[in-house]
């Protein structure tokens, strides 16, 4: 099976990639300037407490034996604690990682929703205003700096209208005196599963605007390449056929010629969601939501090396499982190389 | 000029005038910022945090400092800070990909196995890493980026070489024993030069804010200097009853941007332009 | 009265260059149950007289006919409501003209789905018995492949069934055979006759290939630089040419031609198509020419139905 | 209605409901309810170990053995008797002895004993983290009685304050000694407080339910939980305050204080806090090393307006490193004026021409301390000094102040709050020799400085008075030699909803809420 041994291959790929990460991560930790031993030591400590924290963490056994207890322990999935906070790194994670990933999924949604239809209009209505404005709209969606759009939404619907929560991902009521069991860590799944629909709407509400946000950018380029790519479709024998069979226009816009520009949509899937994997730093601080972004940069600002490993590895992994899921979706979705 | 805008079209040629009002701002900053000193950092306490007024059009920051000229004194760094990031991340990026494309076999597989591992790193993850690791400073944000950016444009060059080493005229040339280095630097290059010049304008926009974005997290200039980003985080914590120390910098990061957005999608479909080597 | 009327049409596309005038002068008389062949080399306007007939014409081409008329409707206006309803469409190279990442059941469900309304069930069999009716063997199959799991031949019959499931009674049918290879394409012709005497359908047959018009039309109409310039019943179009174009197209066939001798070919090349043309359009390249047919326009001539413009006299044959 | 228009109905209306409330006060339940939106996460909830913003959750789950009371105008500062009733210490100073109160209970049952005392403070100096150093001088417990708890020390110590202290003075049950760090950061507890620590979700709160069965006075209507709600963002707190979604919150940007002011909802409660900011000057590197040129940088520093643009006001000048509210704090202190005239003089008399480069590392989530050096900066190129700007986040600042002085920084800026009330803190911290730089940033060192404090260190257990002047005689040393350029005592400043009674202030535990003392 052709589809087997390539997703064999590219795994065999990913997993090099992986490794070279570690390795990029565990570099740039030596390399860098930084005192572990006074980050571990706590926030005052003293010179013969530093000392301490510096034979508990082993620092100064060579270098190659540090990468391979380094390396086997990402292995074997214990990230150990962090120096900073001296949690552990695998409990934080279970924590951070399914608000990121809410955000992301979500986010990437509506950037679909949000650039695919308005791509295809503007293939259809090209050169008259819809395609003039859609095009100039998707240029500014992905000029617009995130930060900014962030403050700006959250000045108009949340402070001004109302209609949105400022920030958080559950309103406090519900957070402190009616607290949602942490199944799969996605709040409006959690909230289903327990049968609450209070909650249920009030996480979606608190995700409205931090996904907008970041949605923004990827829908310009949702729309940018759905476009291009729906032009070129409408000039093809089948489109042209489809009319002289009297289909209504939408009906081929999105029936007959849509299906044909999956290959962009799902590239702008990968994009979108790397972006709010990594690009999410801004729009998690800015929105209070506590996701990977904002743990790792403060992680990174402290030097705190094996919180930056860990979400590192993480991201990583993440990437290229989505990367490689593209891949296969891409041929999937084109019967032709799938069932070849 | 109206060649220009039959070459370019009407949004082209205005992206192409803001981007050159904005290159001209960064020159010529001292000489038409209203109060220069304040633009290079002078506090002036007395006019702290003022809505925009006659004497200050934009306003004042939490210094006194009139944000016009502090704009127009950042445009020198954020503006060029875009430019840098893309041009050194060329520097890197554009022989990577020529020698994968060119050399093939091994060469190719090792280059390109190296930029995806770099691709596969979370971008603004290791820009915000080389930033700590480097420190703050103008330098040291471009080249925080420009590691993060240079694996797009290897890849890039990468595909044009391929598809030009198919040509037949660059077959000639090597069974004529015309030496590697020379076939590269005067058939490849050129060749693939236009589409990745035009692929860096379009990016000095993204650039600039990315490089913004490490200012806001504390990682870019370091004061007086001022850029855009830092502004915006600055003005942050007064935003919205001060809204205009966060809105004017923040305007100016959106409008920079989509000027050379715009003119890189001009440049990119350019009427009566040379037809593009790759799709 | 004919059921496609068309009298002096002209279809012209303007560019920044000047109008391209695909088509100049075309009239076209089709009548009920008909296979009526337009033949011309490429760039003569048959395909885009087809188009114009559809209503498929590019964006800011003008149309412009004395007379353009189907089945009594002014097709000026009514092309797009008569499209897919009264007119059907077989385009040449079937492959491209289905839907590469739709089933064929899919494509098939959504005409009968928008002409028809039929529970699921009913256009499902409707489906496979329009495939059956177009000779392929295991229509179920058929249904649950994609386009390009067929063979050619299997492509333009599902096309054809496409046609048929809009319930046009009128189908253009743009070089159908051109793609395929000649025992193929001898079977698609063979199929759009059984499909004309079943179902009393009327064929609009386009194709630069003169044996296709020998072996399945009623009447031809031969075009040559966007003007139609001879219309009549096959047999006598072929038996004894009035224009002295046909002549020279039925010349350059090589069974016409004695064995081994070299194939007459017709020198000079086609007037382009942004040029204005006086007179004759063959005059250029007409043995005949004579200095009156760069001047004027010819006459019409010819025997009953068989007409042909030209200043020869009838009996210059 | 076909299928489609029911769910975009529905939709509709889903989303109106949601969206009606969001801008109003929080709903009824929130009586009972006390909110912090609290800027700074809780990074160790060990009370062993705790050295940090966690000391502001830990203060109402575990108690100390006493409680620093400030002075206020009416009354005299005084230590106030909380798990321990009394205390008595012999003449030689080197013991103290603390009788404990009956009936207090640990939230497990277990009753407070002297044993759990001993077992408490062992366990803190064991681990030896956080504040643990404070138990330095303490050589033997002895638990006499169950409710009688004797401490030898090896030199006399103020042990009435050190048992007050904000940090690793907290009296914790027998039955967690033996539990580790990820034990008590997973959010369980053993303390005697008012409140116990329910659940701890990091990055986002820490939620506490009221204990019953709390030996000490419960207000009427008294809160039942409290939330410190994380949020870093000034903005998000600011609005979380003024719309009733907090009860409390603190470092707002102080440009906004007089809005929030004029906000009858809030009050704006403002008092000295103990924390003080200061730059150290590197006395081991050229032209620093001579003490004119520091006091001309002194001279040169902007005082007036750096509480003004900083603080908008709210600052009051330093007058040395110990604060004011403190004991051993130098009113009469003689600190320079910003004069930039005698600055150039003494420049002049050293001999330093223009051109001189000088780096200044801070803080970069400190706001005030890149306003002051702005500030400083642009009177500095007056006198023709480049004062290099250098924000680093702290480990980074910290790490390049401990390394090699002559590659280090030239003026190392920080703030400095106590870890038990004494002038000691500071001094010994700030300016005590060290042969490893840990906090003396400076590396300033003066053998009869060191001597002094020393001194009026172990004179503060028994004689309070004596300790305070030979702390101020010490101050003066510092400030004559210029080893630091004092630039201002940051206010506390609170905001807190105008329907909350009973709240006061208590600079000796920073940020610290004693929720147990107020109500709605």
């Amino acid at each position: 099976m052709e589809l087997l041994r390539y997703i064999l291959r590219r795994t065999v790929l990913s997993a090099f990639v992986v490794v070279g990460v570690t390795f990029l991560v565990f570099v740039v930790a030596q390399v860098v300037p930084s005192d572990p031993a006074a980050l571990y030591a706590g926030p005052r400590p003293t010179a013969e407490q530093i000392e301490k924290a510096r034979q508990e963490l082993n620092l100064d056994a060579p270098l190659p034996a540090r990468f391979a207890t380094f390396a086997t322990a990402m292995a074997s999935g214990d990230f150990g604690i962090s120096y900073k906070s001296r949690r552990l790194i695998a409990q934080d994670l279970r924590a951070y990682l399914p608000a990121t990933l809410e955000l992301a999924v979500f986010s990437t949604g509506l950037a679909l929703l949000i650039g695919i239809p308005l791509g295809v209009v503007a293939a259809a209505r090209q050169g008259r205003w819809p395609d003039r404005i859609g095009s100039f709209g998707s240029i500014a969606a992905v000029a617009m700096p995130t930060f900014f759009l962030a403050m700006i939404l959250q000045l108009v619907f949340a402070q001004w209208l109302g209609v949105l929560p400022l920030s958080g991902r559950l309103s406090r009521e519900i957070s402190i005196s009616a607290p949602l069991p942490m199944v799969t860590g996605f709040n409006m799944i959690d909230a289903l599963l327990a049968g609450r629909l209070d909650a249920f709407g009030d996480a979606f509400a608190h995700l409205i605007l931090p996904a907008l946000t970041l949605a923004s950018y990827p829908a310009g380029v949702a729309m940018r390449l759905t476009r291009s790519a729906m032009i070129e479709i409408l000039e093809r024998r089948h489109v042209v056929a489809a009319r002289a069979l009297g289909l209504s226009e939408p009906r081929i816009l999105f029936g007959h010629a849509l299906p044909n520009a999956m290959g962009p949509a799902l590239t702008v899937i990968g994009l979108s969601f790397a972006y709010a994997l990594t690009g999410a730093v801004l729009v998690e601080i800015i929105f209070a939501w506590p996701g990977l972004g904002r743990y790792v940069s403060e992680a990174i600002l402290a030097k705190d090396f094996p919180v930056i490993a860990a979400v590192t590895m993480v991201v990583t992994i993440c990437y290229v499982v989505m990367n490689l899921l593209i891949d296969i979706a891409q041929a999937l979705v084109d019967p032709r190389v799938a069932l070849s | 000029m109206k060649k220009l805008v039959q070459r370019l079209g009407w949004p082209g040629t205005i992206a192409l005038a803001v981007v050159v009002l904005f290159a001209a701002a960064a020159i010529l900053a001292p000489w038409i910022a209203p109060y220069p000193a304040q633009g290079a950092g002078a506090p002036n306490v007395a006019a702290k945090l003022q809505p925009p007024s006659a004497a200050y059009w934009l306003g004042t920051d939490h210094l006194g400092r009139d944000i016009l000229s502090r704009i127009l004194y950042a445009t020198r760094v954020s503006l060029t800070n875009g430019v840098l990031i893309v041009a050194f991340s060329l520097l890197i990026g554009l022989p990577v990909g020529l020698a994968a494309g060119y050399f093939g076999g091994w060469i190719d597989e090792a280059l390109m196995r190296g930029t995806d591992v770099f691709l596969a790193f979370p971008a603004l993850l290791l820009a915000v890493l080389m930033a700590a690791a480097l420190g703050p400073g103008f330098l040291n944000s471009i080249i925080a980026v420009a590691v993060t950016w240079w694996p797009w444009y290897a890849r890039l060059a990468r595909a044009e070489v391929l598809v030009l080493r198919g040509q037949p005229y660059v077959e000639a040339a090597r069974l004529a024993g015309v030496s590697h280095p020379r076939i590269i630097v005067r058939h490849i290059l050129p060749a693939t030069g236009r589409p990745l010049t035009v692929q860096a304008a379009l990016d000095v926009g993204p650039a600039l804010l990315t490089a913004a974005a490490l200012s806001f997290l504390g990682l870019g200039v370091l004061p007086p200097t001022a850029d855009w980003g830092q502004m915006v985080d600055a003005g942050r914590k007064f935003f919205p009853a001060r809204w205009w120390y966060s809105a004017m910098p923040g305007m100016t990061i959106f409008l920079v941007a989509l000027a050379f957005s715009v003119l890189g999608d001009a440049l990119r479909d350019r009427k009566g332009g040379a037809a593009r080597a790759s799709a | 009265m004919p059921l496609l009327d068309v009298r002096n049409l002209s279809v012209s596309i303007p560019t920044p260059d000047g109008d391209v005038h695909a088509v100049r002068s075309v009239s076209l008389q089709i009548e009920r149950g008909e296979i009526h062949g337009v033949i011309g080399e490429s760039g003569c306007g048959k395909t885009m007289t087809g188009m114009a007939t559809l209503g498929l014409v590019p964006k800011g081409a003008r149309i412009a006919a004395d007379r353009f008329h189907f089945d009594g409707e002014d097709l000026g206006a009514n092309a797009a409501r008569l499209r897919g309803r009264r007119i059907g469409l077989i385009s040449q190279d079937p492959a491209a003209a289905l839907n590469p990442v739709l089933s064929i059941a899919r494509q098939l469900d959504d005409v009968i789905r928008t002409h028809r309304d039929m529970p699921r069930q009913a256009r499902r069999a409707e489906a496979a018995s329009l495939l059956a009716a177009t000779g392929l063997p295991d229509p179920e199959r058929v249904l649950k492949s994609y386009p390009h799991q067929l063979s050619g031949g299997m492509q333009q019959r599902v096309v054809i069934a496409q046609a048929l499931a809009t319930g046009a009674d009128f189908l253009i049918a743009d070089e159908p055979t051109t793609a395929l290879d000649v025992s193929v394409g001898a079977q698609v012709l063979a199929l759009l006759r059984r499909l004309v005497t079943e179902r009393g359908l009327t064929v609009l047959m386009i194709t630069h290939d003169m044996d296709v018009i020998a072996e399945a039309c009623d009447r031809a109409t031969v075009l040559y630089a966007g003007r139609s310039v001879e219309t009549g019943p096959v047999g006598a179009v072929l038996r004894s040419p009035g224009h002295p174009y046909t002549r020279a197209l039925l010349s350059a066939l090589p069974d016409a031609a004695p064995h081994g001798a070299r194939l007459a070919a017709i020198d000079g090349s086609i007037p382009p198509p942004r040029s204005a043309i006086t007179g004759c359009a063959f005059a250029p390249r007409c043995p005949q020419a004579m200095a009156v047919c760069s001047a004027a326009v010819p006459p019409e001539r010819g025997r009953d139905t068989h007409r042909w413009l030209c200043h020869l006299p009838e009996d210059a044959a | 209605m076909n299928r489609r228009n029911f769910l975009k109905t529905t939709a509709l209306a889903a989303l109106a409901a949601t969206s009606a409330r969001w801008n109003f006060a929080m709903a009824e339940g929130a009586g009972s309810i006390f909110t912090l939106a609290y800027p700074t996460s809780f990074p160790d909830l060990d009370p062993a170990t705790s050295f940090s913003n966690d000391g502001a959750v830990l203060a109402n789950v575990y108690e100390g053995l006493a409680r620093y009371i400030p002075a206020t105008d009416t009354a005299e500062a005084k230590i106030e008797p909380l798990l321990a009733t009394g205390w008595e210490v012999s003449a030689d100073g080197k013991t103290w002895t603390f009788t404990l109160r009956d009936g207090v209970k640990f939230h497990d049952g277990s009753p407070l004993t002297s044993e759990a005392v001993k077992g408490s403070i062992e366990r803190t100096r064991k681990i030896g983290g956080g504040a643990s150093f404070i138990w330095g001088p303490v050589t033997a417990i002895e638990t006499p009685e169950p409710l009688k708890v004797v401490f030898q020390l090896s030199e006399p110590q103020p042990l009435d304050l050190i048992a007050s202290a904000g940090f690793a003075a907290w009296i914790y049950a027998p039955s967690v000694l033996d539990k580790d760090n990820t034990w008590f950061n997973a959010g369980n507890d053993g303390g005697t407080g008012p409140f116990r620590i329910s659940r701890y979700e990091p990055g986002q709160r820490a939620v506490l339910d009221r204990v019953d069965g709390y030996w000490g006075k419960v207000p009427e209507n008294g809160f039942k939980t409290v939330s410190f709600e994380i949020t870093e963002d000034a903005t998000l707190a600011q609005n979380m305050i003024e719309s009733a979604q907090a009860d409390w919150t603190y470092s707002l940007p102080y440009e906004n204080l007089e809005a929030l002011k004029s906000n009858p909802d809030l009050n704006v409660v403002v008092n000295p806090s103990f924390e003080t900011l200061f730059g150290l000057y590197n006395v081991k590197r050229a032209p620093l090393d001579k003490v004119k040129v520091r006091q001309a940088l002194s001279l040169a520093f902007p005082y007036d307006d750096v509480i003004a643009a900083g603080t908008s006001g709210f600052g009051t000048r330093a007058k040395g490193v110990v604060p004011a509210g403190i004991w051993g704090h130098d009113a009469e202190a003689p600190i320079p004026k910003t004069d930039l005239e005698a600055a150039k003089a003494l420049l002049a008399e050293e001999g330093i021409e223009p051109g001189l480069e000088l780096t200044m590392t801070y803080s970069t989530s400190q706001a005030i301390e890149a306003v002051a050096g702005e500030l400083w900066k642009a009177n500095l190129e007056t006198l023709g000094i480049t004062l290099k700007l250098q924000p680093m986040a702290w480990e980074a600042q910290w790490q390049l102040g401990k390394s090699d002085p002559q590659a280090a920084q030239d003026i190392f800026v920080m703030f400095w709050w106590p870890t038990f009330v004494t002038p000691y803190d500071y001094l010994f911290n700030l300016f005590h020799s060290e042969e490893k730089p840990n906090f003396n940033l400076g590396y300033y060192s003066n053998p009869a400085f060191d001597a002094k404090i020393n001194e009026a260190a172990r004179l503060s257990g028994t004689d309070r008075a004596r300790a305070e002047a030979l702390f101020i005689e010490a101050q003066r040393m510092v400030i004559e030699d210029a080893a630091a350029v004092f630039m201002l005592d940051q206010p506390n400043v609170h905001i807190i909803r105008s329907d909350i009674k009973g709240y006061t202030d208590n600079p000796a535990y920073g940020h610290v809420v004693f929720i147990n003392e107020l109500s709605r």
